[in-house]
């Protein structure tokens, strides 16, 4: 039978769409025919402000890309900047980099988890999420005083050590967060209805995957067993011992489950690195940030200067957000601004894929495969 | 003498309760309504139907679901179990604004986003309320700079209040959200339409 | 070997020259070469299309590919240097699907043409934006007002006098 | 025995000895009919008050239970433990703007939440509050109410038209197309409960349930047709559409649904008449198959009171478990739902209607 083409556009305003993207859709009936996501409603220039701002002051702009995950954005233009001016990074601050990371890898696994929920329609489990998480950013509010945009992590270390009390704190949480995703687990995991929803739907295939250039978990939801971390090791991950949580069955689900297991890989990883922290208080390099103060509480007080010229040179360097692979491309020319800043966002590149994957699906699948994505919109349009 | 007592008879004295309408809402702290009410000769006639609108209003504020950027997962942090704006009666937030009363403006207003704010603004129906939250809403805030952003959602719908921070704190969120109780508690009938003039 | 040593090798018409970018291999392409040197990139197992990233040197463009190979583990970077006045390099969505979206930004953004792209508009900015925001010469002063049309489409224009509330 | 309420205000009426002199006084005036009439607005009017508090206490207890499942307090601040809440919405919704979109039909846009609200209404005249609390004990009782139900789908897709809006029309095709296939499974799992008692009456199905075996369990239809029970369970909340089958409205997808442009008093309406909705089939559910408002008789407490409390009880365990559902459980898609309503509900409710039959005839049910 033959009907009528119908278009409906989804956003920028819509409950669903995690933000401000649009989706311009061409229906069948409840059948998505073709799907156009329009971006660029958040596009706030964050590239241009880069060459307007010197390396320092542009940190606090990559909080604000991926603002549920702002700790690895910080590293991950630091580890630019740090590789084109080739600085050493004292060890204690390599790992204390390494426990914000992964604290808000869980973080991020929670939000995206509890609005993929709240999307299908049960509104608890974002409520849970959101309580653990607030536990995670009373941690971070020790560290650093913010709650979600940082601007903790600095060229030669990180701004400030860890305040006493925070390590029992930490532990605390991963005490608390270990039994919390059982009980998510039960809550979501085998629920009939949540299966039917999730199960072969938003299919993508390895090749596509690879092809599009998706990665993070949705890549490994599609069974590519690819984690930088592992792959081009930084800081240091090459001492952790972690698995890649990789799944097979390259649909909604497995995305889902790849979120549910790295949470639990990143309690492994945290409780590690809490054991093997080293003891010296030492927490930035002394070339670029450290000015002994007299008299000061700590022997020794990171200080960073305002003012920070890397040789000319380009580099592009990658870590493993959250998300997936996020890459900054810095071009100096010697002066104290970056000549040309250049962010690869996961979200941008993930959400490449939605079109493909969700034809002959319906609005409720096109939701569930999207929130499966896991896309921050200030990520996308930058 | 004891030296840890606290005279409370003294403290009373320093803060006198506020007696007439005007002294009530100039102990709200809110400049524009006090600046308001003088204009009218210090006069606001609030009728007890007013009142019960009033009261109904303030209770119960339903926001519009339109997150903007990262303000609105401080929204959603707001709206969650930890600090819980249900307790106002607000956490029915309406996906379709014409069932809303309340905006957040929360996030980065970028130029291409600002007809659709603009439009969402007013599909709702009056009498409705605007916050803008966080330095960007406010004033375009670290992106005053860029090519692609408004300075201020102010320059394109009228804010009730304005929350500083970026993004805000929770706590910011629930002191704002007094506020316009506040200031909606004050507002005669024909304040908001201008019609007392 | 590195990579960029083995392109030379297999395509020596195309490199112009090799390097190493902060690390990792980089080769410079001609521009008429590159869907070439791409396809032979991709016969080496670089099936991931990182990022393309276009600067602008005031007087030439230089586009810059990221490329890794998820079974080598290796990093190659590729770049094309074109002209200024007219800045068109050959797209690359033949062999990677995720290139049509980085080459919509960097065009949109930077103003460089990529020939052969299926849908090459505006990804971020509206369409009708006056300018691209990433070149160096982009008049910053100059502001600009979006609107909505009668069909929903977004109208650029330097006027806010339709969006902007009176004071 | 007093029969309905009508008879029950007239029995009172008499106890007070107010309703013989009334009485006369109408009959000399020579218009006896006018007191009948007065009475039976009172009946009405008390059960409009009744039901109107009931859906804003429902809606406050809404909050309240989400509240708790989340580990939340809920409304607080208005009122004693936000008790006056639901009072401060209506009065603001009465407050607010009444927007009628420029290029929805006016006529149809208006007139569609009264048509969803009355019929929300008109379900209670013969569900049995209690003993004798019954407005009016239709001997096609059932009947009349999936009947009178059956009205609200029209509304709706008055309301999706008139709207002129994609999501207000999907929607409403969406509600009109889960509220058809889940009567029909609601329907025959009903009639199971009618052969039963071979009667339409509420009054009757009662009844039929107020004796217990070997003086301990009660002889509710639940223990009798529980597959019957479930799918009328099932097929109940569907009709409702309520999470996990809330696709008229459901947010993440449609925005608000078929409502999706209604502002102010007509927002309130189809609010009001979706929790009036919940008590009413809880009610329904609770008379079918949990024995309505039978229960141990208690001395010197006038049964109608004790009645109306075990109803209540009952009514509110099973909206409780309505709402306890929807903090649990997503929401399924709607060709799952029709698939689930067509190929699994239906012939299961045919099959229990089959076993029944033959049950009933073979006299070894009843």
């Amino acid at each position: 039978m033959e009907t009528d083409e119908l278009i409906i556009n989804m956003g920028p305003v819509h409950p669903s769409t995690h933000g401000v993207l649009r989706f311009k859709l061409r229906m069948d009936g409840e059948i998505i025919k073709e799907c156009t996501p329009v971006l660029g409603y958040l596009h706030r220039g964050t590239e241009k402000l880069g060459e307007m701002k010197t390396y320092l002051q542009f940190i606090p702009y990559t909080d604000r890309l991926d603002y549920i995950s702002a700790m690895p954005n910080n590293y991950a233009f630091v580890k630019a900047v740090e590789e084109l001016a080739g600085i050493e990074v004292p060890l204690r601050a390599e790992y204390i980099r390494v426990i914000t990371m992964e604290l808000n890898r869980v973080v991020n696994h929670l939000v995206s988890i509890g609005s993929l929920l709240m999307d299908l329609g049960a509104a608890t489990m974002i409520m849970w999420g959101f309580r653990e998480r607030e536990n995670a950013l009373q941690l971070y509010e020790m560290l650093c005083g913010a709650r979600m945009t940082f601007n903790y992590i600095k060229p030669g270390g990180v701004r400030e050590d860890i305040p006493e009390g925070f390590i029992p704190k930490l532990n605390e949480f991963i005490k608390d967060m270990e039994k919390r995703i059982e009980d998510y687990e039960q809550l979501i995991n085998t629920n009939e209805i949540f299966m039917m929803r999730m199960k072969n739907i938003g299919v993508i295939s390895a090749e596509d995957a690879i092809n599009y250039g998706m990665t993070g978990p949705t890549l490994r939801g599609s069974g590519v067993n690819y984690d930088l971390r592992k792959v081009e090791p930084y800081s240091i991950y090459r001492d952790i011992d972690f698995k890649v949580c990789v799944r097979r069955e390259c649909d909604s689900y497995a995305r889902y489950m790849v979120r549910i297991d790295e949470m639990k890989e990143c309690l492994y990883i945290l409780r590690q690195v809490v054991d093997t922290m080293p003891e010296a208080k030492i927490v930035s390099n002394p070339k670029y940030g450290i000015a002994p103060m007299t008299g000061a509480p700590s022997a020794v007080m990171p200080y960073f200067p305002r003012i920070f010229t890397p040789p000319a040179g380009e580099v592009y360097s990658r870590i493993e957000a959250p998300k997936g692979e996020l890459g900054f491309y810095v071009v100096s020319d010697g002066t104290t601004k970056p000549y040309r800043v250049k962010i690869r966002s996961p979200s941008f590149c993930n959400l490449t894929a939605i079109p493909g994957m969700v034809v002959g699906l319906k609005i409720p699948d096109l939701i569930a495969a999207f929130g499966t994505i896991d896309v921050v919109l200030g990520d996308v349009d930058r | 003498m004891d030296p840890v007592t606290i005279d409370t008879t003294k403290i009373k004295s320093i803060k006198r309760k506020p007696v007439t309408a005007l002294e009530k809402l100039e102990d709200t702290g809110l400049i524009s309504t006090v600046l308001a009410a003088r204009e009218r000769e210090g006069l606001i006639l609030l009728s007890t139907i007013d009142q019960v609108f009033n009261w109904a209003r303030l209770s119960s504020l339903w926001p519009v679901t339109s997150g903007l950027a990262c303000c609105a997962i401080e929204m959603m942090g707001v709206a969650m179990a930890h600090h819980d704006i249900a307790r106002f009666g607000m956490e029915i937030f309406r996906a379709s604004p014409r069932q809303a009363d309340l905006m957040f403006v929360a996030g980065t207003v970028t130029k291409r986003m600002a007809p659709r704010v603009k439009q969402l603004y007013e599909m709702m129906p009056d009498p409705k309320w605007v916050i803008a939250v966080g330095s960007c809403a406010s004033t375009g805030g670290p992106y005053h700079e860029s090519y692609s952003v408004l300075k201020g959602v102010d320059l394109i719908i009228p804010v009730d209040v304005y929350i500083p921070g970026c993004p805000p704190r929770p706590e910011a969120w629930l002191y704002a959200i007094i506020q316009l109780r506040e200031k909606i508690k004050n507002e005669g009938y024909g304040a908001k339409w201008g019609l007392n003039k | 070997m590195n990579p960029a040593e083995e392109l030379k090798q297999k395509l020596p018409s195309a490199v112009v020259s090799i390097g190493i970018q902060v690390n990792k291999p980089m080769a410079v392409i001609k521009k008429e070469e590159l869907l070439n040197a791409a396809q032979k990139v991709k016969e080496m197992g670089f099936d991931h299309l990182s990022v393309i990233t276009g600067i602008d040197y005031m007087d030439h463009f230089e586009v810059v590919y990221n490329f890794f190979s998820y079974a080598k583990k290796q990093n190659l970077a590729l770049k094309v240097i074109t002209d200024h006045e007219d800045p068109e390099v050959d797209s690359l969505t033949s062999l990677w699907k995720g290139a049509d979206w980085l080459e919509r930004e960097t065009y949109d953004l930077v103003g460089i043409k990529f020939i052969g792209h299926p849908n090459l508009v505006r990804i971020l900015l509206p369409d009708g934006w006056i300018g691209h925001p990433l070149r160096k010469d982009y008049d910053m002063d100059t502001e600009q007002f979006v609107t909505i049309g009668e069909g929903g489409e977004d109208i650029v224009s330097t006027d806010g006098s339709n969006l902007l509330r009176r004071k | 025995m007093i029969a309905n309420a009508y008879e029950l205000i007239v029995y009172i009426l008499t106890l007070f000895r107010v309703y013989e002199p009334l009485l006369n006084v109408f009959q000399a005036l020579g218009a006896e009919y006018v007191l009948r009439i007065i009475i039976v607005l009172v009946e009405i009017a008390v059960l409009f008050v009744f039901v109107l508090l009931t859906v804003m206490f429902l809606t406050w207890m809404e909050r309240k239970v989400v509240a708790m499942v989340q580990s939340r307090y809920g409304p607080m601040v208005t009122g004693p433990r936000g008790l006056l809440q639901p009072v401060m919405d209506g009065v603001k919704l009465i407050g607010k703007e009444d927007i009628i979109p420029a290029k929805a039909d006016r006529w149809i846009f208006t007139l569609a939440p009264f048509i969803v609200f009355i019929p929300a209404l008109l379900v209670f005249i013969p569900l049995p509050f209690g003993e004798s609390l019954i407005i009016s004990d239709l001997r096609v009782g059932l009947l009349y109410i999936i009947a009178i139900s059956a009205i609200s789908p029209i509304a709706i897709l008055l309301a999706g038209w008139a709207s002129n809006n994609k999501y207000s029309l999907m929607g409403a095709m969406r509600a009109v197309a889960q509220d058809i296939s889940y009567t029909i499974p609601l329907a025959l799992a009903a009639i199971a409960v009618v052969l039963l008692t071979g009667s339409l009456s509420m009054v009757d199905i009662v009844n039929a349930q107020g004796g217990a075996w070997f003086g301990v369990i009660p002889q509710w239809f639940i223990f009798i047709q529980p597959l019957g029970f479930i799918l009328f369970l099932i097929a109940s909340i569907a009709e409702m559409g309520r999470i996990p089958f809330d696709f008229q409205e459901s947010e993440s997808e449609l925005v608000a649904g078929f409502f999706t442009e209604y502002s102010g008093m007509k927002f309130a309406m189809f609010f009001l008449a979706e929790y009036a909705h919940l008590f009413a089939v809880s009610g329904i559910v609770v008379t079918l198959f949990l024995g309505g408002w039978t229960g141990p008789v208690l001395p010197f407490i006038p049964v109608q009171i004790t009645s109306l409390v075990y109803f209540l009880i009952k009514t509110y365990a099973v909206i409780f478990f309505a709402m306890w559902l929807r903090d649990t459980v997503p929401r399924v898609r709607i060709d799952q739902l029709l698939n689930l309503g067509w190929k699994i509900m239906v012939p299961l409710a045919l099959l229990n209607l089959l076993v029944t039959g033959f049950l009933v005839t073979a006299g070894v049910m009843v």
